[in-house]
C-alpha cells in the first residue's frame, strides 16, 4: 500500500516537473550541488588523501604533513595481506558485526513489541526513556560499560552474579546454575567479545527501537483482525502480520548499524585495546594501533582504506539486495 | 553570540614591541599541579618580561603533538616525562625537537646524574628536568604495623588479609602495566631494555626470575588489573598495600587515615629496580624557526623553573614531586613520603629514551596480561614478548 | 521567532503532559479498580495488564541500569568509580558537589566557572551594535562553543539537506541517480572512520589555515551529516503526495509560497528527525574537534573527554558523570519535545515490500 | 449453517459516553441473508465486529445455534469476514492471501488448498492475478480478492462490511449477483453491511435498518419499502428518497382533511383510511414517494396542489422533476412527461400512497402498535 | 465566464507508449456544464489536469476565450479544481484551507477572506467544522471542504474530478443540486469528471464520453441516451446497462429479419427502419435497454422470445428481472409484474427501441455517417 503511494509520488514527479515555472531541465541539480561540494571537500577529499598516504612509507602522522614520506606503490597493501593479524582482525570484526547484529535485532524487536503492546500502561514514557542512551556521547557510555565489566569481584556484573549465586545457593540450586565468579570479562577472549557485543547492542538498540516502533505503528489493526478471523493464533499472527511489516525497517536499520559496528573503535579501545593479546582487535583498532603504537602510518592508512572499501562494498551489496535504495533506482 | 572566529594567535608570538619574547607551553597536569604551575608562570612573566602562553590541549598530548608540530602549529615547549625524548629526537622530516645546548646558560651539573642523562639524546639537549617519579609501596598503617622489608614479609601480611570472597585483598597493583611492574622484572639485574645493546633482555634468566616474583604478588590483587579497579581496593581500606606513584598521595591521604609510603620490599635481598620518569620541559622544533626572543622565553622559563630551589622544594612538599635538583636532594629536607619515593628512584633506572623502547611496551603488556590471565606460563610469555619486540624493531 | 515560540509551547505542553502523568496513571488505576468491581473487566484481564506493565518497567530499568549507576556515581563522594562494598556508593554520602563543580568551577558555562552576562555595546568596533560578555574575566565557556558549532552545523546542514532532499524527491536532473547512490553508500562512512581520516583531515585543514576555526568545524560536521540525512528526508518527502503541491498551484500559489505553505509544514516530522541527527553529529564528536581546535575553543564534547583523561591513570568519575549528565540534557530536551515527530518521521512506510 | 442470535447486544465506547450499539435484538435464520443499513456511524461495523468476536460486547450475548459464544475468541468462531478496507496481507500474493484462512482453520493439504483457491479465483474472475501482490491490484480487484478469501473458507457465517463500495456500477452489479449465488449455494448465513440502500434492498432476504445504534425495522425489502414504521426508515429507504411535507389534519373520526396552506395542498382521506387509526386533529408529517406523484402538464392541470418546476433531470428511462413545494421536493415521471423549468404543473397523490408520521415519535400513524412492535422482531 | 476550447489535445506518457488522451477536440461554451464520463483509466483526469495546467500536453492546445494558454503556468490560470482525493492541506484548518486560494490569488483582506469562507462554509453545511483539521473530518465532510475551497475562489472555470464519489447516496443528491445551483448562479464554465454515468446524465448540460483516450460522443444527456453512436456508448450510458445480443440479419433491402437461434429470438423490422441504412445480411449486435423490454407473465405469454426468470430483485418502485437469454440479461418491469424465479415468460421489444451495432466498428447502423461525425463535435 505504501509503495503504491510512492508510485503516485513518482508518477506525479514528472507531472509536477513539467508544470514548474522553470524550463531548465536540470534545475534540481542546483539544489543538490552545494551539499555535494561540501560533502566532497570535507569527506571525500580526506579519503582520497588517506589513499595517497597508503601508497607512501609514512611512519608517523607528521611525516605525511611534513612531507617526509615517499611513494612506495602498493607495498603496504602487500605487507598487509601477509600480516596474519590483519586476517584475524578482519574475521573478528565480521564476527563481531554478525553476532551483535543478530542480538541487536532480537533485543530491539522485543523491546519495540513490548513497548507497543496495548496492555502496557505508560508505554510512551517508557519509549522515551529507553531511547536516552542516544543522547550520551559514546566515549562516556563506553567508559561506563568498561567499568561495569570489571573483572574484579566488585565489578558490577560480578557483584550481580555473586548475589545471584547467593540467592540460588539459598534455594540450594544445583551447581550448574551458578556462575564461577569473578568472571574475567575483559581478560578472556570470548568473555571480552561478549562484553563488546553487549555494549554494542546497548549503543545501537535505541535507533532500532525508534525505527521498529514507527513501523509497528504503521501496521493496520485490521490485518491482525483479519488474521484472527482467519483463525490465526498469536504466533501465527506475529509471523504473518507483524514480522513482514517490520521486515523492511529492520533490514534498513540492520544495514546501517552493521556498517557502524564494522567501524567500532571506542569499545575495544576503551575496554582492553582489542585484547586480550590483540585477539579482539577490530579492524579500526588494528589500523589505529599500527599508526600510533608502531609508527607504521602508511600501513595504517592501507588498513583503513581496506576498511572503507569493505564498508562501501557492504553498503553497495546491502543497497542492491536489501532494497535499501528503493526510490533511488526508479524514475 | 560570537565566540568563534580565529581564536588564539598560535605560536609566532613575536610581534616585536616590548622587549620580552612570547612562547607557548603545552601541559597536561592535574588541577593542583596546574594551579601551581600557572602561579609560577605569572611570577616568571613579571620577572622576565616574557609572555608564556600556557595551554592544556587535553586528550593524549603526544597525539596532539604528532599532528601539530609537522603542520607548524605546535607549542614551543611542553611538559612531559622524559621518555618521549628518543622517540621524538630521531624524527627528521620534519624534526620534532630543538637542541638547546647553545641557549641554556646554566650547567646541567646542577641536576642529578640520571636526570642529566634523561634530557639528552645523541649529545643534544632537548629539555630540562624538574622532578622524577616512580612507584613505591603504600601501606595502610591501621592494617600493617611495620612496613615490610622483604617480599616474604609483605606476602605474609597479605596472606592475613587476602580473602576475595569477602571483598578483601592483599594488594592493589596494576600488574599488567610494564611501568608499574618494571621493578619486579628488573629486580634480579635483568633489563627490560638494555641501553647498551639497544635490545630487550626480557628472555634473560634474570628477568624471568623477576617475573616469578611478580607472579607471587599478583595472586593478591583484585582480578581486574585495570588501574581504577586496583586502586579502589586499597582506597576503600580493603587491602593493606598498594603499589603506586606519588600522584596518588593527595587522593589516598584523604581516603586512608594513616597512610604510609615506603620503598618496595627487597626480593631475595635485591632492591626492585623500578623505572622512573623524569618530568621535563621539552624544547620543541618550533623553536628552530622562531625568533630568538621566543627561544629565550621558552628556555628561560625552563631554566628558571628547574633550577629554582624554592620551587623545587615547594613542589616536593605540595605535589609530592621528587626533586632532581642536586642541591635540594642533598639538602634532605624532604617529607617522609617524598623521601621514600626518592629512595625508590635511587634504586631504579630512568625509562630508556631510545626510540626502540617504543616497541617494548605493547608486547610486554600483552605478555603480562597473558600471564595474569593464566593463559601462559611466565617464561614462554617473556620469550614470546622478546621475540615480538625484536621483530618489530 | 515564531519557530522559537512554537518550540517553547511544545516543550511546555510536554512538561504539562509529564507533570500530569502521575495523575493520569492514578485515574487509570482507579478505572481498572472500578471496572473490576462492576465486573466490566475480569481480574485475569487486569492482571495481564499489570504484569505486562511491570515487565515493561523491569525491562526499562535493566536497559537504563548503566545510566542509573553512573548517575549514582555522580552524586557520590570522592572520585572513584568503584566501591568494593557493593554496586552503588553509600547513599549517605550523596551530594551535589560534582554538579556544583561543573557549573561553578569547570569550563562548562564559563571558563573556570566565572559567570558573566551578555551586554550590548553600542558603537563598538564590530559595527553599530556589538555584544560582549560582562562580569567575567575569563570569557564564555565550552557550552557556547558547542552551541556555536551546532548552530553552524544545523544552519548549514538544513540549508543543504532540505533543498537537496526536495530536489531528489521531486525533480529529475542529470546525475540524480548517481549522486543519490553515492550518498547511500556514504551514509555510514564518515561517522566511524573519522579516526581513519583524522590525519588527512588535519593536513587539509591546516594547509588552508582553517584549524582552530569553530565555523569551519561546524561546516565539517554538516558535511558528514549530509548523505544520511538528505537521503532520510528524501524518503520522507517521497511519501507526501504531490497533489498538495498541485492544489497549491491551482490555488495560485507561487513556487516559494508552495514551499513555505505546503512542503515545509508537511515535512515537519522528517525535519524533526533530521534535526536530532544533525544535532548529534555536531554535539557528540570530540576526536576531530580536539585535533583541530585549540583549548580556548574546545566544545563540551572535548572538555568531557579531557575530564576523562585528566588524571594520569584514572578518571575523576563524579565530575565526569556530572558533566556528562549536563552535557546530555539539551539533547534530551530536544528529543522529548520532538518524540512524536521523531517516531512519525522515521516511519519508513515506503520500505515495506 | 448456523442461526445467529443477537440478544440485547450493547456496545459502549469511551466509558459509556458513546453508545455505538444500543440493546440490539436480531435473529438471523440459518442460511438467511440479512443486509444491515443505516447512515454512517450508526453502529453497523460495530455490530458486525461483535459477531466476529473482534469487539467485546458491553452487555448482551451473541449465540450461534443457541450456543452462547460471546466469550469465544475470534479465531475459534466459524466466521469469515470481508473488511471494509479489504485488510489483505500486503506481503503475500493473492494466492497466499486466499489460502491463509484455509491453512489456519482446516486440515487441507497444500494441493487441496490451492485447488480451492483456484476455483474461487476463477469464480471471481481474478485467476490471472493469483501471483500478484495486493499492491499491484486495482481497488476493485482487491475487493474481489478479499471476498474470495472469505468465501474460500466456507464458514458457517459470512460477515460482509461494505464489500462492494469501491467497485464501479457495472462490476458492482455483477458481484452482487455472484455473492448471492454463492451464499445460496453454500447455504451460509450472511450479514451484509452497506450504506447503499439500493444494494441492501436488492440483496437481502431481510433488511435491518439501524439508526444511532438502535434497530429501527427488520423486514423483507418490499415490506420495508412499502410499510416503513417511521419517518427515519421512510426517508432512508428508497432512492430518490420520500418527500416530506408538514401538514395539518382535521378529522371527525370518519373522514379527514389533510392540508398545508403554504403549499396550497389539500387532500381528503376516505373513511377506510381514517377508521381504526388514532388520527387526531393536529400537525403531522406527510410522506409520499417520488414515483407515486402524478404530474399534470396541461396549463391548468389539476391535482392536490399546483407547483412550479425547478429543474428537470432526465435519467434516461424517466425524468426527475424538482418542484418548489418544499426544498428538495422531487417527482419521478415517465420519460414522456417532461415539463420545462418554470412551468406550473398540477401535482396529485393517491391516498393509498401517502404516509402520515407522528411528528413526535416519528411513527406511522396508519400502523397499529402491534405492527410497529413486530417490525423489529 | 470563459469558453474553453481543446484542440487536438494529446498526452502521451512513458515516451509515447501510453496514450492517455488521444487528439481530443472539445469546446465548452461560456457558462456551460459539461460532464466527462468513461471507464477507469480512460484519460478523464489527465484531460482535466491539462486544462488546469498541471500536465503539459504532448501536442494540441488549450484555449480560454480563443486565447491559447497552453504554455501558461497553472498558477496563472483562472481555474479552480476539486481533486479526486481532495488534496486538503493536512496541516491547515478547514478555514485556512478554504482561505488559502483566496490569499494567493486575490487582494482580499483577511477579514474579507474570512467572511467569504464563512459564507461558503454555511452554504456547504460545514460552518461548525471551520476550526477542525482535515483528519478530523469524515470523507463526506472533506469532500465538501474541497468543494468549498474551489468555489470560494469564484474562478472562471471549474474543474471537478469525481467530487462526490465518497458521499452516501442522500448527501450526493443534495450536493449535486448545490453544485449545479452555484455553477448557474456564478455563470462559471464547468468540466465535471465522474465515472458514475447517472451523475453525468443528471448534471451535465452536455455529456462527453471518453474511452481509451478517445472522445466517443458529446451531446445532451437524453440525446446520448437515446441515440448512442456506438456500442461502447450504448453500453456505458444507462443503468442498469443496455442488454446486448448477437443476431443474424437477413435483409432484402426493404424489410429485414433479425434472428438469434440459440435464444429463439426473432424480430422483423418494418421498411422505414431498413431503408436508408446500410444494413446488410450478416452478424450484428442488437442492443435493447432493460426498461424497453416488456414481459408477459401469462403461462404462454407471447413475445419475440421466451425465456426463464433467474432472479427477481425488487428495488421498490420497479423490479429487475434477470433472464437467461444471455448472461446478465436484465429487464426492468413495473412493481406489479413480479414473476417467480424459474417462471418462463414472454419477452418482447418494440422495433423503435432496438439498436443494431456493426460488430467491427461498433457503430450504430441506423445512424448516418454525418450523424456519427456530428456526435463528437
Ligand atoms: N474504537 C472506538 N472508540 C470510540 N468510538 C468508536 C470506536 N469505534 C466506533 N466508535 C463510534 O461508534 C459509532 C459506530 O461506529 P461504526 O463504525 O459501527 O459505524 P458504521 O455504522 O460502521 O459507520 P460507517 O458507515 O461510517 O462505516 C460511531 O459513532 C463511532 O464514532
Ligand atoms: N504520470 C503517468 N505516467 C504514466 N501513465 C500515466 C500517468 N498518469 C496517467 N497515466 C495513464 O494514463 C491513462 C489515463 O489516466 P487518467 O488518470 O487520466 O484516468 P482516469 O480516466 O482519470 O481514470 P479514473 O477513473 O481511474 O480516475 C491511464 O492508463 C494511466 O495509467
Ligand atoms: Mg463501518
Ligand atoms: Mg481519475
Amino acid at each position: 500500500m505504501a509503495s503504491s503511494q510512492l508510485d503516485v509520488g513518482g508518477g506525479g514527479l514528472s507531472r509536477l516537473r513539467s508544470a514548474l515555472p522553470f524550463s531548465g531541465h536540470d534545475w534540481g541539480l542546483l539544489l543538490v550541488i552545494p551539499g555535494v561540494i561540501l560533502f566532497s571537500s570535507f569527506m571525500l577529499y580526506p579519503i582520497v588523501y588517506l589513499f595517497y598516504i597508503s601508497l607512501t612509507d609514512a611512519t608517523f602522522a607528521g611525516s605525511v604533513i611534513g612531507g617526509g614520506a615517499e611513494l612506495i606503490g602498493l607495498a603496504n597493501y602487500a605487507q598487509l595481506l601477509r600480516d596474519p593479524q590483519f586476517w584475524s582482525s578482519m574475521s573478528t570484526t565480521w564476527l563481531f558485526v554478525a553476532v551483535s547484529l543478530v542480538v541487536k535485532v532480537f533485543v530491539a524487536v522485543g523491546i519495540a513489541l513490548l513497548l507497543n503492546h496495548a496492555r502496557v500502561v505508560g508505554k510512551r514514557y517508557m519509549r522515551a526513556a529507553v531511547i536516552v542512551p542516544l543522547g550520551f556521547p559514546g566515549i562516556f557510555t563506553i567508559t561506563v560499560w568498561r567499568g561495569m565489566f570489571s573483572d574484579a569481584r566488585f565489578g558490577v556484573f560480578n557483584t550481580v552474579l555473586g548475589r545471584y549465586n547467593e540467592f540460588m545457593s539459598a534455594l540450594s540450586a544445583p551447581q550448574v546454575l551458578l556462575f564461577d565468579v569473578p568472571i574475567g570479562f575483559l581478560s578472556g577472549r570470548w568473555e571480552a567479545f561478549f562484553a563488546y557485543v553487549t555494549t554494542e547492542v546497548w549503543l545501537a538498540y535505541p535507533f532500532m527501537v525508534i525505527i521498529i516502533v514507527s513501523a509497528l505503528q504503521d501496521v493496520p489493526e485490521s490485518l491482525h483482525e483479519a488474521a484472527m478471523v482467519d483463525g490465526a493464533g498469536w504466533l501465527q499472527r506475529f509471523r504473518t502480520v507483524t514480522l513482514p511489516a517490520i521486515k523492511g525497517p529492520v533490514l534498513f536499520a540492520s544495514i546501517l548499524t552493521a556498517a557502524t559496528s564494522f567501524q567500532q573503535f571506542l569499545i575495544p579501545w576503551v575496554f582492553n585495546r582489542g585484547g586480550p593479546a590483540r585477539q579482539n582487535e577490530l579492524i579500526i583498532v588494528y589500523g589505529y594501533r599500527e599508526a600510533i603504537s608502531f609508527n607504521e602510518f602508511g600501513l595504517s592508512a592501507a588498513i583503513l582504506i581496506v576498511a572503507i572499501a569493505f564498508v562501501g562494498l557492504f553498503m553497495l551489496v546491502a543497497v542492491r539486495y536489501g532494497g535499501l535504495a528503493e526510490g533511488v533506482g526508479e524514475q | 553570540i560570537s565566540t568563534g572566529g580565529s581564536g588564539g594567535d598560535g605560536s609566532d608570538g613575536s610581534d616585536g614591541g616590548d622587549a620580552g619574547g612570547t612562547a607557548t607551553l603545552w601541559t597536561d597536569l592535574s588541577d593542583g599541579e596546574d594551579e601551581a604551575m600557572s602561579a609560577y608562570i605569572d611570577e616568571y612573566e613579571s620577572e622576565s618580561g616574557d609572555t608564556i602562553d600556557k595551554n592544556e590541549p587535553g586528550g593524549e598530548l603526544d597525539q596532539q603533538l604528532e599532528t601539530a608540530i609537522p603542520s607548524g602549529e605546535g607549542p614551543d615547549s611542553w611538559i612531559w616525562a622524559h621518555d618521549w625524548i628518543g622517540r621524538f629526537a630521531v624524527r627528521e622530516e620534519p624534526p620534532f625537537l630543538y637542541d638547546a645546548s647553545d641557549d641554556v646558560d646554566a650547567s646541567l651539573d646542577v641536576f642529578t646524574e640520571t636526570a642529566q642523562e634523561a634530557v639528552q639524546f645523541d649529545g643534544a639537549l632537548h629539555g630540562l628536568p624538574f622532578a622524577s617519579e616512580t612507584v613505591a609501596l603504600f601501606y595502610n598503617e591501621d592494617m600493617v604495623d611495620e612496613p615490610p622489608e622483604t617480599l616474604d614479609d609483605m606476602i605474609s601480611t597479605m596472606d592475613e588479609f587476602h580473602n576475595p570472597e569477602n571483598g578483601e585483598y592483599g594488594l592493589s597493583y596494576p600488574v599488567t602495566n610494564p611501568y608499574f611492574v618494571s621493578g619486579f622484572i628488573q629486580a634480579y639485574g635483568g633489563d627490560i631494555f638494555d641501553t647498551e645493546s639497544l635490545e630487550n633482555d626480557l628472555d634473560s634468566e634474570a628477568c624471568k626470575r623477576g617475573m616469578d616474583a611478580l607472579e607471587r604478588v599478583s595472586d593478591y590483587v583484585p582480578a581486574d588489573p585495570g588501574y581504577e579497579s586496583q586502586i579502589v581496593a586499597f582506597a576503600d581500606g580493603a587491602a593493606p598495600f598498594a603499589i603506586n606513584g606519588p600522584w596518588e598521595i593527595a587522593n589516598l591521604s584523604e581516603e586512608i587515615e594513616n597512610l604510609g609510603v615506603t620503598t618496595l620490599p627487597t626480593i631475595d635481598g635485591n632492591n626492585p629496580r623500578t623505572y622512573s620518569g623524569i618530568q621535563t620541559f621539552y624544547f620543541s622544533a618550533m623553536l628552530s624557526d622562531a625568533d630568538q626572543s621566543t627561544v629565550d622565553a621558552a628556555t628561560g622559563l625552563a631554566e628558571w623553573y628547574t633550577t629554582n630551589e624554592e620551587i623545587i622544594q615547594t613542589n616536593a612538599e605540595e605535589q609530592g614531586y621528587i626533586p632532581v635538583l642536586s642541591s635540594v636532594v642533598e639538602d634532605g629536607n624532604l617529607s617522609e613520603d617524598v623521601r621514600a619515593f626518592a629512595q625508590q628512584v635511587d634504586h631504579g633506572v630512568p625509562i630508556p629514551t631510545h626510540p626502540n623502547m617504543n616497541a617494548v611496551w605493547t608486547p610486554l603488556t600483552e605478555a603480562l596480561t597473558r600471564v595474569f590471565n593464566g593463559n601462559q606460563e611466565s617464561g614462554p610469555a617473556l620469550d614470546q614478548a622478546a621475540s615480538e619486540i625484536r621483530e618489530n624493531q | 521567532m515564531s519557530a522559537i515560540r512554537s518550540f517553547a509551547a511544545l516543550v511546555a505542553a510536554k512538561l504539562v503532559a509529564f507533570a500530569t502523568a502521575p495523575k493520569r496513571f492514578v485515574v487509570t488505576v482507579q478505572r481498572a479498580i472500578y471496572d473490576l468491581r462492576t465486573g466490566k473487566r475480569t481480574p485475569w484481564d487486569v492482571a495481564k495488564s499489570v504484569l505486562m506493565t511491570l515487565f515493561g518497567l523491569a525491562m526499562v530499568l535493566v536497559l537504563l541500569f548503566p545510566l542509573f549507576w553512573i548517575f549514582a556515581a555522580s552524586l557520590a563522594e570522592g572520585t572513584r568509580l568503584f566501591t568494593t562494598s557493593g554496586i552503588f556508593p553509600d547513599p549517605s554520602t550523596y551530594n551535589l558537589g560534582a554538579y556544583r563543580w561543573v557549573i561553578f568551577e569547570s569550563d562548562f558555562f564559563f571558563v573556570d566557572g566565572d559567570w558573566g552576562y551578555p551586554q550590548l555595546v553600542l558603537g563598538g568596533s564590530g559595527g553599530l551594535v556589538s555584544f560582549r560578555w560582562a562580569g567575567t574575566e575569563t570569557g564564555p565557556g565550552a557550552v557556547f562553543n558547542s552551541l556555536y558549532i551546532v548552530s553552524v552545523t544545523l544552519a548549514a546542514g538544513f540549508g543543504m539537506i532540505v533543498p537537496a532532499a526536495y530536489a531528489f524527491s521531486r525533480r529529475k536532473f542529470v546525475g540524480r541517480k548517481r549522486i543519490l547512490y553515492g550518498y547511500v553508500l556514504f551514509t555510514q562512512i564518515g561517522a566511524g572512520l573519522s579516526i581513519a581520516t583524522l590525519v588527512a583531515l588535519y593536513s587539509l585543514f591546516s594547509s588552508y589555515g582553517l584549524t582552530n576555526n569553530l565555523f569551519v568545524l561546524g561546516l565539517f560536521y554538516a558535511a558528514s551529516a549530509i548523505p544520511f540525512n538528505t537521503w532520510l528526508l528524501k524518503t520522507y518527502m517521497d511519501n507526501i503526495p504531490v497533489s498538495y503541491e498541485e492544489a497549491a498551484m491551482v490555488d495560485g500559489a507561487s513556487f516559494f509560497d508552495t514551499i513555505r505553505e505546503v512542503i515545509l509544514p508537511l515535512t515537519k516530522p522528517g525535519l524533526a528527525v533530521v534535526l536530532i541527527f544533525v544535532w548529534l553529529a555536531g554535539w557528540n564528536e570530540f576526536i576531530i574537534a580536539q585535533t583541530l581546535l585549540r583549548p580556548e575553543n574546545y566544545p563540551l564534547s572535548v572538555e568531557l573527554y579531557n575530564i576523562a583523561t585528566e588524571g594520569r591513570f584514572s578518571t575523576p568519575w563524579t565530575r565526569f558523570a556530572a558533566f556528562a549528565n549536563l552535557f546530555a540534557l539539551p539533547v534530551a530536551i530536544v528529543y522529548f519535545a520532538a518524540q512524536r515527530s521523531v517516531e512519525d518521521g522515521l516511519s519508513f512506510g515506503g520500505m515495506e515490500g | 449453517m448456523a442461526r445467529v442470535t443477537l440478544d440485547t447486544l450493547r456496545k459502549e465506547f469511551d466509558r459509556g459516553t458513546i453508545v455505538a450499539v444500543d440493546d440490539l435484538d436480531l435473529e438471523i435464520d440459518d442460511g438467511e441473508f440479512v443486509t444491515v443499513v443505516g447512515p454512517s456511524g450508526c453502529g453497523k461495523t460495530t455490530t458486525l465486529r461483535m459477531v466476529a468476536g473482534l469487539e467485546e460486547p458491553t452487555s448482551g450475548t451473541v449465540s450461534f445455534d443457541d450456543e452462547d459464544i460471546t466469550e469465544v475468541h475470534a479465531k475459534e468462531r466459524p466466521v469469515a469476514m470481508v473488511f471494509q478496507n479489504y485488510a489483505l496481507y500486503p506481503h503475500k500474493t493473492v494466492r497466499q492471501n486466499m489460502a491463509f484462512g484455509l491453512k489456519m482453520s482446516t486440515d487441507m493439504t497444500t494441493e487441496e488448498r490451492h485447488e480451492r483457491v483456484r476455483e474461487m479465483a476463477e469464480m471471481m474472475g481474478i485467476e490471472d492475478l493469483l501471483d500478484d501482490k495486493p499492491d499491484e491490484l486495482s481497488g476493485g480487484q482487491k475487493q474481489r480478492v478479499a471476498l474470495g478469501r472469505a468465501i474460500a473458507r466456507e464458514p458457517e457465517v459470512f460477515l460482509f462490511d461494505e464489500p462492494l463500495s469501491n467497485l464501479d456500477a457495472k462490476l458492482r452489479t455483477e458481484m452482487r449477483a455472484e455473492i448471492q449465488k454463492l451464499q445460496k449455494e453454500f447455504g451460509v448465513t450472511a450479514m451484509y453491511v452497506t450504506h447503499d440502500q439500493e444494494e441492501a434492498m436488492t440483496m437481502g432476504d431481510r433488511l435491518a435498518i439501524l439508526n444511532d445504534g438502535e434497530l429501527q425495522q427488520v423486514g423483507a425489502p418490499t415490506e420495508v419499502y412499502q410499510n416503513p414504521v417511521n419517518e427515519f426508515v421512510a426517508g432512508f429507504i428508497g432512492s430518490p428518497s420520500m418527500n416530506f411535507l408538514d401538514v395539518d389534519v382535521e378529522t371527525d373520526g370518519t373522514t379527514a382533511t389533510i392540508r398545508n396552506e403554504d403549499a396550497g395542498f389539500e387532500l381528503s382521506l376516505s373513511p377506510e383510511y381514517v377508521r381504526g387509526n388514532d388520527l387526531r386533529n393536529g400537525r403531522y408529517t406527510l410522506g409520499i414517494r417520488p414515483e407515486n406523484i402524478v404530474l399534470d402538464e396541461s396549463p391548468n392541470g389539476e391535482g392536490n396542489l399546483r407547483s412550479t418546476v425547478e429543474v428537470v433531470e432526465p435519467i434516461g428511462s424517466d425524468n426527475y422533476v424538482h418542484l418548489t413545494v418544499t426544498e428538495d421536493f422531487l417527482a419521478r415521471s415517465p420519460a414522456d412527461v417532461k415539463p420545462e423549468a418554470g412551468d406550473e404543473v398540477g401535482v396529485s397523490f393517491a391516498e393509498e400512497d401517502i404516509h402520515l408520521f407522528d411528528p413526535e415519535t416519528g411513527e406511522d400513524v396508519f400502523l397499529t402498535d402491534e405492527e410497529i412492535a413486530a417490525a423489529v422482531a
